[in-house]
């Protein structure tokens, strides 16, 4: 954590303080989807900036000595294709692509709604795999001057 | 006060927002007051009783914001002064949508009143909803599971502007390719 | 024990709390599910949360950090009034200008809480840091001494006794 | 219906832009506007009087609730905003790396 790379210590301490917070609100959202305002989207964007805070506070090199990048890349490829084992397996099971062949459970637990559950998590990894990727490679491109 | 009053107060802030971004010459003001335009969006979403929207509108800027930052602050960016013939355009362009929305007024006239809704399909799922899915959100049960193929077709289209972005972002460029060859050669 | 273990073990208990205040405690469901996200939270980002290990006991550190709160919002008291008279004032007598004040203090999370403090404080705002040497650069609103060791004693002493009791 | 004719104007602001704008940052921005004025229009017509947000919560009583169907629309289109925003700053970028200006007109002046 000594390298100049990135912001001033004042971001730096905060971020270090904080970003287990940012990601554990991130992952609460996503599994009471079902339950409360949320879901897969809002919960990935969340963990997307909770990685964020890291790459930005700092810098690449600290970043991609704490995360591996490859493997972040196939968990984001790996999601999309659970997306679609999910509704094979509802073929299989329900009758019909993408049926909600679990239990139901009842109302307000936290395993309840069959599927729902289970796609929110897939969609809150891909949604948060992608939007941090994404900002990982616009922050590497650096643009040399032309002439 | 009604929901109407302050969704036209909202409103108004907004479309002041988005005129001062658009013409404003520096683009580090233009960024934030598109972020107003965002969160007025957001805070519209409260007073229309969509929670799930807001939360999802207020990360949506944020993260736009720090994209837009990160790609667009620091290149030298010039300012060009608008010619003539970009003047007479701009000017032709308002007068034409001016007279749009004056044709249209009449269009919306034969809407019903805000706060009657046209649609009436969605009773099923506000009726059946908890019953046939189990979750106590009715928006994330008509995602994942009444309408479960619009999220994967979602899905595949963020795949898609993802991959269509890395990739853009890691053609090298002709020029530049040709010069590192030189470079090689040179050493 | 390793720091960084300690550091994640700190976390995970942090992180089961805020998980309980979210949501029922009474459900087991949330439990088992509120546990396993906690081990997953402090196996990734665990290891941030503390840098290097305090030599002071931990009762004593606190009752220090109570001490500072106390000079903090005293310290805070004084400024607004300061600043309040020089706002009412007809003449408007500020005297705005960047200072160097130097700091005795090593950690990273002493610093930050005394750069924030002299932010949080009205008339001061603190522009830069130079950890190396230990040096903060500081907005004044009415600079009273240029001298490196004077501005010091005026900002940064206040808080930097009791702030070495808590961190160093 | 003037809710419905203000956020028209938002929604021509945005058209204004995307036409009479030559620099690059400045149609991605009306692009976003546009984007606002579109869901923000379908939100509006889904609205209903005296009515609740549609989640269920314990031990209340079921009361008339907005459309849920309008919302989970908008709820996808938006997270698409997302992904169509950053590959056209992705563009955008590398235009200027190939160009070194933002402006549309010079770009389509400087070919190859």
């Amino acid at each position: 954590m000594q390298q100049n790379e990135g912001m001033t210590l004042i971001v730096k301490t905060v971020t270090r303080i904080s970003v287990w917070m940012i990601l554990l609100y991130g992952i609460y959202i996503i599994f009471h989807g079902h339950l409360t305002p949320g879901g897969g989207f809002a919960g990935g964007v969340i963990v997307a900036l909770a990685f964020l805070n890291v790459l930005l506070a700092y810098g690449r090199k600290f970043t991609s000595d704490w995360l591996n990048i490859g493997f972040l890349h196939d968990l984001e490829a790996a999601s999309a294709t659970l997306f679609l084992v999910i509704g094979i397996l509802g073929i299989s099971m329900g009758g019909a692509f993408l049926a909600n062949f679990l239990t139901k459970g009842e109302l307000f637990a936290l395993i309840s709604a069959g599927t729902i559950l289970p796609l929110n998590i897939v969609i809150g990894i891909k949604v948060g795999m992608s939007l941090f990727l994404v900002v990982w490679v616009l922050a590497g491109f650096k643009i040399e001057k032309g002439d | 006060m009604p929901v109407e009053y302050w969704l036209i107060f909202i409103l108004i802030v907004m479309i002041i927002a988005s005129i001062a971004a658009l013409e404003m010459d520096d683009i580090l003001s233009s960024i934030v007051a598109i972020g107003i335009v965002g969160l007025g969006v957001s805070l519209s979403f409260l007073f229309l009783q969509a929670p799930d929207l807001a939360i999802v509108q207020f990360l949506f800027e944020i993260f736009a914001l720090i994209i837009l930052v990160k790609a667009f602050l620091g290149k030298d960016y010039h300012k060009q002064a608008p010619s003539r013939i970009n003047k007479i355009l701009a000017g032709l362009t308002i007068i034409t949508l001016t007279a749009i929305f004056i044709f249209s007024v009449s269009v919306f006239e034969l809407l019903p009143p805000f706060g009657e809704p046209l649609m009436t399909t969605a009773q099923y799922y506000l009726d059946n909803g908890a019953k046939d899915t189990g979750a106590a959100n009715l928006v994330s049960s008509i995602i994942l599971d009444y309408r479960a193929y619009d999220t994967l077709g979602e899905i595949t289209v963020l795949f898609t502007a993802i991959l269509g972005a890395f990739t853009i972002l890691r053609i090298k460029s002709k020029s530049k390719k040709e010069n590192s060859e030189l470079s090689n050669a040179t050493k | 024990m390793e720091t960084k273990t300690k550091s994640r073990i700190i976390v995970f208990v942090f992180a089961l709390v805020v998980w309980f205040a979210l949501t029922d405690i009474k459900d087991y469901q949330e439990a088992l599910i509120g546990i396993a996200i906690s081990m997953l939270i402090s196996f990734l980002t665990g290891h941030f949360l503390i840098a290097n290990v305090a030599s002071q006991h931990l009762i004593k550190r606190t009752f220090h950090f109570l001490l500072y709160i106390i000079r903090f919002i005293w310290e805070m008291i004084i400024a607004n009034l300061e600043v309040a008279y020089l706002v009412i004032h007809p003449m408007l007598p500020i005297k705005p200008g960047i200072v160097k004040i130097k700091t005795k203090l090593t950690k990273d999370s002493a610093i930050t809480v005394l750069a924030n403090s002299i932010t949080l404080t009205p008339g001061t705002l603190t522009v830069d840091i130079n950890r190396n040497k230990g040096e903060l650069y500081i907005h004044w609103i009415n600079v009273k001494s240029k001298d490196i060791d004077q501005a010091t004693k005026e900002i940064g002493e206040r808080f930097e006794k009791t702030l070495t009791e808590v961190y160093e | 219906m003037i809710v419905y004719l203000l956020c028209f104007i938002l929604l021509l602001v945005g058209l204004y832009g995307v036409l009479t704008k030559r620099d690059l940052i400045k149609i991605i921005l009306s692009i976003g506007i546009l984007g606002y004025a579109v869901n923000l229009l379908l939100i509006l017509f889904a609205y209903r009087n005296n009515s609740i947000y549609p989640i269920l919560s314990k031990g209340k009583e079921i009361s008339p609730m907005v459309d849920p169907l309008p919302q989970a629309l908008v709820l996808t289109s938006i997270v698409i905003e997302l992904g169509t925003t950053a590959m056209l700053v992705a563009l955008a970028v590398k235009l200027f790396e190939k160009y070194n200006t933002f402006d549309i007109t010079e770009i389509r002046r400087l070919k190859g």
